[in-house]
C-alpha cells in the first residue's frame, strides 16, 4: 500500500524540521502512541494503541529515521507487530518553503499483513489515511504553538 | 475463530448503561445487534474487555411518528423498520434502504442504533441519516445531548459519540408532500456492503422548481458524503435529465474514493455519477407521483 | 467467570453455566449437543448456523449464549413435529433441495421464516429470502423449486426425467 | 431376472436425506470422543520469511493449556511429504525454517477449547526474519528472483515439453495463425464444512487414528503415513458418514492430518482441530492460477492444424500431491472435443509466496477450455465465421470412437455435433444472434458465448508419471503408474437382508441412493430394502489405491464396482436357490426379494431362504461353494494404461461432454453483467438418477460463475493475502444465478459397466469459457477484449474505458496459393 500525500505548515522547514526531529512531540502526534524511546541517534521504540471504531488493538515496533538531510529530507524505516498483525513499510519526506511555510511531501510504501490484511482490505487505505491526516494536523497545530510562541 | 473472554453485562435500564460505560470507558463496547460487533471480535480484531448488551433495556426499540419527526429507539431492529406502516408512509428513504441491509436474518437482529454508532461508510443508515439531515440523541454523564447528521461522523467507524455516552434515539425529519426519494446501490452480490450507493431526496414546489434537493453517497470516502454542490445545482430549478447528469457528476468529482479488492477509485467515481444520477431519476418520479399538496 | 442462563431450546427446557464468550453456535452444538446447527463461517455470512430465536431467524455465530438467556429457540431438529418431516422438509427432499447438507439448516430456518411471513413467493422472493445463505453444492435451483412446491402446497414424487436412462 | 428397468433410471429421493433435514447428520465435527482437546494452530503473518525462534513459554503457562507443538518439533518428528516429480522439496505439515505463505503453520497448540488454544497461540511469540517475496509465477521464474527453496537454485519446479503429432508442419502450413495469451485466477470451492481432523495415538499398538473429513484419493493414505512418520498399516483413517461438500479442496487437508496426529502423539490427548474459515480462505488449496500464452493453427476453413501452448502454473508455496497434475491431470483431454492433430505443450510448475494449490473442482480443465475456447472464438472473428460453425467443423464425429487424441486420451463414447446441436437448438441460437443484432443497433451491449469441453471422468494414475521425463521413467528403479480401481462390497446378511459398503467417501453426491438402484435393479430387491454404509474406514473396508471420492468417478467406476460385485452375489444367490430347488439356474426369476421358477405364481424361495443355508447351514451348500454370501469387486478399467515413451497416456477412463450457449447483457454505464439465456447440454452416458445427474449440473455451473465472476484468493504484491473472509471472497448466492436450461444427450461408455460416465464437475469446467466469450462478444462492437478473470464490473467498465483489455496477435497470415 502507498501512503503518499503533501502537507502544508504554517513555519520555516527549520522549524517543522526541529518538529518532525523531536521524539517529545512526535509522540504526542502519532494517534495512540503510549510510549516513544530514543534508543539510538538515529532509532526509536514504539508503543502504539490504534483503535478504529470497535477495532483496536497494541503494536510494538521500531522506527529508524535515516539520510537526515536538514532541513529538507529524511527516510525512515519501520516496523511493529501487534495482534492484529504487523506493520513494515518505509518512505520519505521531503521538506520545500512554499509561500512562506512549508510543504512535506511524503511517499511510503507500507505493508501491513497478518489478521488485518486479510479481513480489513475494505478499510485498511481509508484507514492509513485518516490517520496520517490525524498525525499531521496535530504536527501542524504544534508548529502553529511554536511560531507563535 | 473465537472472541477473546470479556465481562458480560445486561443492563436494564440506560442509567444502569450509562454507569457502565462510564466506569469502564474505552474497555467497554456496547453490543445492540451484533452483526456487524461479532464478526470482529469473532476474529478477534476487536477485544472489548466488557461488554454491555442494550438487548436488555426494553424502552429503545419504538418507532413514533410525532410533529413532523419520526423518532425510533437505537434498539428499534431493522426488521422492525422494514415492516412498519409509519416508515413506509413517513420516510421511504429509511423504508427502502433498510431492504438493502444485508439479509432478513441480519435484519431481524441488527438495529438502527448499532448500525449509525458503527458508522461504517458503506453502510446505508448513516447514508440515510446524512441525506435527510436528521439527528441522534445520546446519553451520557452529563445528561443528554442531540447531534446532527452533519457533525456525528468522523471517519471510518468513528463518530462523535464518547466511549461513556450511548446513542438513544434516531430523529428523522418526515418531509413534506411533493417529496419524492430514492436509495440504490451498486455491490458485486446481493446483500454485501455497497460499492457505492446513493441517496437522493428532491421536493419539487407548485411552481414545479425543486424546492430541496439532498444528496448523499456511501462507500466512497471514510464517512458518508453530503453533495452539497451536486444539490446546489438542482435547487430552485426546474427538474430534468441534463440537470440530474450535471448534478451526478458534481457529485463524483467531489468524492475522493480509494482502490480496494473489489473496485477501482476511478470505477468508484464513476459509479457515484451513475448511481446518483439513477437516485435522483428515482426520486423525481416519485415526487411527480405524489399528490399536490 | 461462568454465568447461568436459561434457555428453551425444541420445547425443553434448559438451565446451564456459560462462559460469557461462548457463541451461541458453540453453546447448541456442544453443551445440547444439537449438532444440526451448523458452523460455516462464524462470521455471519454463510447462514449455515441461522436458527430460530423468539421466532425470527438469527445467526446463532454472531451471538453469545448469554445473550439468549430468556429466548425461545428452534433449531433444525426441532422443526418437523412427531417424527414427521414438514411440507418444507418434504419438499426438500423431493426436489433434491440438498446435497451435502451442511446449508440445509440455514435454508429450513429461511425458507420457513419467508413462507410464514408470504404464504404466495415469487420466484424472486424465495431467491431473496435464502440469499443469506451460501449453498456450494445444488447451485441453488433446486432448493428454490422445493420452496416453490412447499408454498403450493405440492410436495410430491421426485418430478425430474431427462432421457438417457439406460438404455440396457 | 428382471428384464427392464425398474429402479436404475428414475429420480428416485435419496437416502441420505431425512436425517440431513432433521438435523441428524453425522458430520467430522458432530462425532463424540470421550476427554476431547482442541487445537489451533499459529500461522505465519509473512509471505516469506526465516523462523529464527518459537517462544511457546507463556502459552504453555496459560491454564487450560495441554501443549505446543512447534514447526522445528515438527522437523524432527516428521518426514516430508513426498513429492510426485523429479524435484524433491521438503514439505512439512509446519513451516520448520521458514514461512513461506501468509497463513503457513507455524505452530499448534492443544487446550481444553478452541477458545483458550486460540488464546494461547496470541501468546506465542515468533521472531521472524522477513524475506523478499513473490507472487507471481512467471516473475518468480525469472533470474534473481527471491528463492523459496535455496538449494533448488530456481522456482521452476517441474518443466516438461510436451509434443504431440507434427506440430511444426501444422504451423508451417496453416492459412492462419493466431496468438493470445490468457490469466486464469486463483480461486476455490469452499465448501460450507470446512476441514476437521480428530486424531488419537494409542501408545500401546503404535496406531494413529485420525477421523476427518478427507475423502480421499486414498493413495494418499501413504502421504500421511510418512509425515507421521508412522508405517502404513498403524495409519487408520476414518470418515463420517456425512461429508460437507468438497469439490475436491479438502484433500488439502492431508498435511492438517499430519500436523494434528503430531499434537496428538506429543500430548497424548485425543485432538479435534476444526478449520475455520479464514484459515480455509488463507491456507488449504485453490485452483492454480495459469498465465497462458496460445498458438492455433488452422486452414481459411476453419479447420484446427494444430495448438502450441505454454502454461506457466502458479502452484503457490509448495507443491502437496496431486500437484503438479493442474498441469498433466487434462493430458489425454487437452485436445478437447477438436480433431486438432497436433500439439505441443511447454508446462511449467512454478513455486511462489502464495497458498500451495489442488484439485478444484474442474482440476485443470477450466484453465484449459478457458483458453482454448477463448482461441476458438478468436479463430472465428478472425475467419469471419460463426464461432458455433467453427465448433461444428472441428468435432470428433461420432463414427470415430472410441477416438484416440494426439496426447494418448481413449475418448470411449459421444456424439458431439448432436450435443452441439441440442444446445442450439435448445437456446435457438438463430433467433438469439438475430435478437443480438437488433440489441446492438439500440446500443446494447449483448454477447453470445459457445463453448464446450470434454468431461474427463475417473482418473488413470499413470498421468502423474508425466511430471518424469521419459527417460527417467525408463531407469529400472523407476516405478511406473496406471490404474483407476474402486471397491465394492456387497452382503446378503444371515436373514436375507442386503447391505452395500461404500469405499467412496461421498460429500453430497448421493452416492447411497446410487448404488441402492444398481444394486435393486441386480437383484430384485427394492433399493429401501438396501442398507447403504457410506464413511470410511482404511483398516475395515476393503479399497484401492485409487479410492475416495474425485475426479467425478463415483457414477463411472464406482457404480461399475457395484454393479460387478451385484451381479457377483446375484450368480451366487442363483447357485444356491438351483441347488436347492433342484432346479437349472436359467429357469429362476427373482422379483422382490423372492425367487421364482419359471412361469410359477408362488416363490419357491426368499432371500432369507437363501441366507439361511448361505450362512446358517453351510453343509447345503454346492460342493466346494464359499460360506456365506457376501462379495467384493475390486473393478478397474483396462484402458487405465501406463504412460508410453512418447508422453502419451489415456489420462481419465471414461469421457463425457459439455456444450454450453450463453446470452447476457453488459451494463455500459456499470459493467454489470446480465444473463439473458444459459443452456448447458450434457453427456454423462447412462443415467442412474436423472435429478442426481441435473442436481451436479447447477452445482457445477454455479461454481463456474462463481469462477468466471466473483471468486478470488487475492493477494497484494507483497504476498499478503487480503480475501479472509467471505465477505471478500464472494460466492454466488440465488439472487445471482441465472435461469438454467439443461439438456442431455446419452452415449452410453462402452468402458463402464452399465454404460455410465461421471458428471461431477461439468459446467465448473466450461461456464468460465462460456461466460469470457459472451461477454468479448458482448464487447466486440467497441473493440475491447478482456483476457482475466474474474469478470467484475470494475474490471468490465475499466476495460469499456480504455484500460485493461487487450489484442490479439495475428503471427502469420498467409495465402494458400
Amino acid at each position: 500500500m502507498k501512503i503518499k500525500g503533501e502537507t502544508t505548515f504554517d513555519a520555516s522547514p527549520d522549524r517543522v524540521w526541529n518538529i518532525l526531529m523531536d521524539p517529545e512531540i512526535i509522540s504526542q502526534c502519532i494517534p495512540g502512541c503510549q510510549e516513544l524511546k530514543e534508543v539510538s541517534d538515529d532509532e526509536f521504540s514504539a508503543r502504539l494503541r490504534i483503535g478504529i471504531g470497535a477495532v483496536s488493538g497494541t503494536y510494538e515496533g521500531t522506527l529508524r529515521i535515516n539520510d537526515r538531510v536538514p532541513p529538507s529530507r529524511y527516510a525512515m524505516v519501520f516496523e511493529g507487530s501487534g495482534r492484529g498483525g504487523f506493520v513494515k513499510g518505509s518512505g520519505e519526506a521531503l521538506l520545500r518553503a512554499e509561500n512562506g511555510g512549508t510543504v512535506i511531501a511524503y511517499d511510503c510504501d507500507v505493508e501491513v499483513g497478518g489478521l488485518i490484511a486479510s479481513v480489513g482490505q475494505r478499510v485498511l487505505e481509508g484507514v492509513s489515511t485518516f490517520l496520517v491526516g490525524q498525525m499531521f494536523s496535530k504536527l501542524q497545530g504544534f508548529a502553529a504553538q511554536e511560531e507563535a510562541a | 475463530m473465537k472472541p477473546s473472554a470479556f465481562e458480560y453485562f445486561r443492563p436494564t435500564s440506560i442509567d444502569e448503561a450509562l454507569g457502565l460505560l462510564e466506569r469502564y470507558d474505552f474497555e467497554a463496547k456496547v453490543v445492540a445487534g451484533g452483526q456487524s460487533l461479532v464478526p470482529l471480535m469473532n476474529f478477534r480484531l476487536a477485544a472489548p474487555a466488557y461488554l454491555v448488551d442494550t438487548n436488555g433495556i426494553s424502552d429503545l426499540s419504538y418507532i413514533r411518528r410525532t410533529d413532523g419527526v419520526i423518532a425510533l429507539g437505537a434498539m428499534a431492529r431493522q426488521s422492525e423498520i422494514e415492516d412498519s406502516p409509519v416508515v413506509a408512509e413517513s420516510c421511504p428513504l429509511l423504508h427502502e434502504a433498510t431492504k438493502l441491509i444485508g439479509h432478513r436474518t441480519v435484519r431481524n437482529r441488527g438495529t438502527i442504533g448499532g448500525s449509525i454508532a458503527h458508522a461504517d461508510p458503506s453502510a446505508e443508515y448513516p447514508t440515510v441519516l446524512l441525506a435527510l439531515d436528521g439527528e441522534v440523541v445520546v446519553r451520557g454523564p452529563a445528561g443528554k445531548r442531540v447531534i446532527p447528521a452533519r457533525e456525528l461522523f468522523l471517519t471510518i467507524c468513528t463518530t462523535t459519540i464518547a466511549p461513556n455516552e450511548l446513542l438513544t434515539e434516531i430523529r428523522l425529519p418526515v418531509l413534506p408532500a411533493g417529496t419524492g426519494s430514492a436509495f440504490v446501490e451498486l455491490n458485486r452480490r446481493h446483500g454485501d456492503w455497497a460499492i457505492v450507493g446513493a441517496a437522493a431526496v428532491l421536493t419539487v414546489g407548485r411552481d414545479g422548481a425543486c424546492s430541496d434537493a439532498r444528496i448523499a453517497v456511501a462507500g466512497v470516502g471514510g464517512t458518508p458524503i453530503r453533495c452539497s454542490e451536486a444539490e446546489d445545482i438542482l435547487e430552485g430549478r426546474g427538474l430534468d435529465e441534463t440537470l440530474f447528469e450535471a448534478a451526478a457528476e458534481r457529485a463524483a468529482a467531489a468524492v475522493d474514493p480509494v482502490d480496494d479488492l473489489h473496485a477501482t477509485a476511478d470505477y468508484k467515481r464513476a459509479m457515484v455519477k451513475v448511481f446518483v444520477g439513477r437516485a435522483l431519476t428515482l426520486a423525481s418520479e416519485r415526487c411527480r407521483r405524489m399528490p399536490d399538496v | 467467570m461462568s454465568r447461568e442462563i436459561r434457555v428453551t431450546v425444541n420445547g425443553i427446557d434448559h438451565v446451564r453455566h456459560v462462559q460469557p464468550r461462548k457463541l451461541l453456535t458453540d453453546f447448541l452444538r456442544e453443551d445440547l449437543e444439537l449438532t444440526g446447527t451448523h458452523v460455516g463461517c462464524e462470521h455471519g455470512v454463510c447462514g449455515a448456523c441461522t436458527i430460530l430465536l423468539n421466532g425470527q431467524t438469527a445467526r446463532s455465530c454472531l451471538m453469545f449464549a448469554v445473550q439468549a438467556d430468556g429466548a425461545d429457540i428452534v433449531t433444525i431438529e426441532g422443526l418437523g413435529e412427531n417424527g414427521n418431516l414438514t411440507a418444507l422438509q418434504e419438499a426438500f427432499w423431493a426436489n433434491h433441495g440438498l446435497q451435502c447438507g451442511f446449508c440445509t439448516p440455514g435454508m429450513l430456518m429461511c425458507a420457513g421464516e419467508l413462507l410464514r411471513r408470504n404464504a404466495e413467493p415469487s420466484d424472486h422472493e424465495i431467491r431473496e429470502a435464502i440469499s443469506g445463505v451460501l449453498c456450494r453444492c445444488t447451485g441453488y435451483h433446486h432448493i428454490i423449486e422445493a420452496v416453490r412446491d412447499a408454498a403450493r402446497g405440492q410436495v410430491g414424487e421426485s418430478k425430474t426425467s431427462v432421457p438417457g436412462a439406460a438404455p440396457q | 431376472m428382471a428384464s427392464t428397468n425398474r429402479w436404475v433410471g428414475k429420480s428416485l429421493r435419496r437416502k441420505e436425506d431425512v436425517q440431513l433435514l432433521t438435523g441428524k447428520g453425522q458430520f467430522a465435527d458432530d462425532l463424540k470422543f470421550a476427554r476431547l482437546t482442541h487445537a489451533a494452530i499459529l500461522r505465519s503473518p509473512y509471505a516469506h520469511a526465516r523462523v529464527r525462534s518459537v517462544d511457546t513459554s507463556k502459552a504453555l503457562e496459560l491454564a487450560g493449556v495441554f501443549g505446543v507443538l512447534t514447526g522445528a518439533e515438527v522437523g524432527r518428528l516428521s518426514r516430508p511429504f513426498p513429492t510426485g516429480m523429479p524435484t524433491r522439496l521438503p514439505y512439512f505439515s509446519a513451516a520448520v525454517d521458514k514461512a513461506r505463505y501468509v497463513g503457513e503453520p507455524v505452530a499448534i497448540v492443544v487446550a481444553e477449547n478452541r477458545y483458550i488454544a486460540e488464546d494461547a497461540c496470541e501468546l506465542i511469540r515468533v521472531d521472524y526474519e522477513a524475506l523478499p517475496a513473490v507472487t507471481d509465477a512467471e516473475d518468480a521464474s525469472r533470474d534473481g528472483a527471491p528463492l523459496l527453496f535455496e538449494d533448488l537454485g530456481s522456482n521452476v519446479v517441474n518443466q516438461r515439453l510436451l509434443s504431440y503429432g507434427d506440430v511444426d508442419h501444422a504451423f508451417a502450413n496453416a492459412d492462419v495463425v493466431i496468438e493470445h495469451d490468457f490469466k486464469f485466477h486463483k480461486y476455490s470451492s469452499t465448501p460450507i464444512e470446512t476441514c476437521v481432523a480428530v486424531a488419537q495415538y494409542d501408545q500401546a499398538t503404535g496406531v494413529m487414528t485420525i477421523w476427518s473429513n478427507f475423502h480421499g484419493p486414498y493413495s494418499l493414505h501413504s502421504f500421511v503415513a510418512k509425515g507421521l512418520n508412522l508405517p502404513e498399516n498403524r495409519l487408520r483413517l476414518i470418515a463420517p458418514t456425512d461429508i460437507g461438500g468438497s469439490f475436491g479442496i479438502k484433500i488439502g487437508i492431508i498435511p492438517y492430518l499430519t500436523l494434528v496426529g503430531l499434537a496428538a502423539k506429543k500430548t497424548d490427548q485425543t485432538v479435534k482441530w476444526v478449520e475455520d474459515r479464514r484459515e480455509h480462505l488463507m491456507a488449504l488449496n485453490s485452483g492454480a492460477e495459469r498465465t497462458a500464452y496460445y498458438q492455433l493453427a488452422a486452414k481459411r476453413d476453419g479447420t484446427i492444424l494444430g495448438i502450441k501452448a505454454k502454461y506457466v502454473d502458479n502452484n503457490g508455496a509448495y507443491i502437496r500431491a496431486p500437484e503438479p497434475a493442474n498441469l498433466y491431470r487434462t493430458t489425454g483431454n487437452t485436445t478437447g472435443p477438436y480433431r486438432t492433430p497436433s500439439l505441443q505443450i511447454d508446462a511449467n510448475c512454478v513455486v511462489t509466496n502464495k497458498s500451495p494449490t489442488g484439485p478444484n473442482r474442474g482440476y485443470g480443465c477450466q484453465q484449459l477450455y478457458y483458453c482454448q475456447e477463448r482461441m476458438v472464438d478468436l479463430l472465428a472473428e478472425k475467419l469471419e465465421l460463426d464461432p458455433a460453425e467453427l465448433r461444428m467443423r472441428n468435432l470428433i464425429q461420432p463414427d470415430e470412437f472410441p477416438y484416440h487424441t494426439p496426447s494418448g486420451g481413449l475418448y470411449d463414447s459421444g456424439d458431439y455435433p448432436a450435443a452441439v446441436q441440442k444446445a442450439l437448438d435448445m437456446a435457438d441460437y438463430a433467433t438469439l444472434r438475430a435478437h443480438q443484432e437488433e440489441a446492438r443497433r439500440q446500443g446494447r451491449l449483448v454477447g453470445i458465448g459457445v463453448a464446450t469441453g470434454v468431461e474427463p471422468c475417473v482418473s488413470n494414475m499413470g498421468y502423474l508419471n508425466i511430471a518424469f521425463p521419459p527417460e527417467q521413467r525408463a531407469k529400472p528403479r523407476f516405478h511406473g503408474k496406471s490404474g483407476a480401481g474402486e471397491a465394492a462390497t456387497v452382503k446378503l446378511d444371515p436373514m436375507g437382508q442386503v447391505t452395500a459398503i461404500l469405499g467412496s467417501a461421498p460429500s453430497g453426491q448421493g452416492h447411497e441412493i446410487l448404488v441402492a438402484q444398481v444394486i435393486a435393479e441386480n437383484l430384485g430387491v427394492s433399493p429401501d430394502a438396501v442398507n447403504v454404509v457410506a464413511g470410511m474406514d482404511t483398516f475395515t473396508r476393503l479399497w484401492t489405491i485409487s479410492s475416495g471420492n474425485y475426479s467425478s468417478r463415483f457414477a463411472s467406476a464406482g457404480l461399475s464396482a457395484f454393479a460387478e460385485a451385484s451381479t457377483k452375489l446375484r450368480e451366487k444367490i442363483l447357485r444356491v436357490a438351483a441347488h436347492r430347488l433342484g432346479s437349472a439356474q436359467d429357469q429362476l426369476r427373482v422379483v422382490d426379494g423372492k425367487v421364482f421358477v419359471g412361469d410359477a405364481d408362488e416363490p419357491a424361495i426368499d432371500f432369507r431362504g437363501i441366507a439361511g443355508i448361505a450362512h446358517w447351514n453351510p453343509d447345503a451348500l454346492p460342493d466346494g461353494m464359499e460360506p456365506g454370501l457376501q462379495v467384493t469387486h475390486l473393478f478397474n478399467y483396462t484402458p487405465a494404461r501406463i504412460i508410453d515413451e512418447k508422453d502419451r497416456v489415456n489420462s481419465s477412463n471414461t469421457y463425457g461432454f459439455i456444450a454450453e450457449v450463453v446470452m447476457l447483457e453488459v451494463d455500459r454505464q456499470t459493467g454489470e453483467i446480465e444473463f439473458l439465456k444459459f443452456v448447458s447440454v450434457h453427456d454423462a452416458g447412462v443415467i442412474v438418477n436423472p435429478q442426481r445427474v441435473e442436481g451436479q449440473v447447477y452445482g457445477g455451473l454455479v461454481h463456474g460463475i462463481g469462477g468466471a465472476m466473483y471468486e478470488e484468493l487475492a493477494y497484494d504484491e507483497k504476498g499478503q493475502f487480503l480475501a479472509g473472509s467471505f465477505m471478500d471472497y464472494l460466492c454466488p448466492t440465488a439472487m445471482e444465478i441465472p435461469d438454467l436450461d439443461i439438456g442431455h444427450v446419452c452415449s452410453p461408455s462402452p468402458f463402464s459397466t452399465m454404460g455410465t460416465k461421471g458428471c461431477g464437475e461439468g459446467s465448473a469446467m466450461t461456464a468460465p469459457a462460456a461466460i469470457a466469450n459472451a461477454v468479448n462478444d458482448a464487447l466486440a462492437p467497441m473493440g475491447v477484449r478482456i483476457n482475466e478473470l474474474p469478470l467484475t464490473p470494475s474490471r468490465l467498465w475499466t476495460a469499456m474505458n480504455g484500460a485493461g483489455a487487450t489484442k490479439e496477435v495475428v503471427l502469420a497470415e498467409r495465402g494458400n496459393e
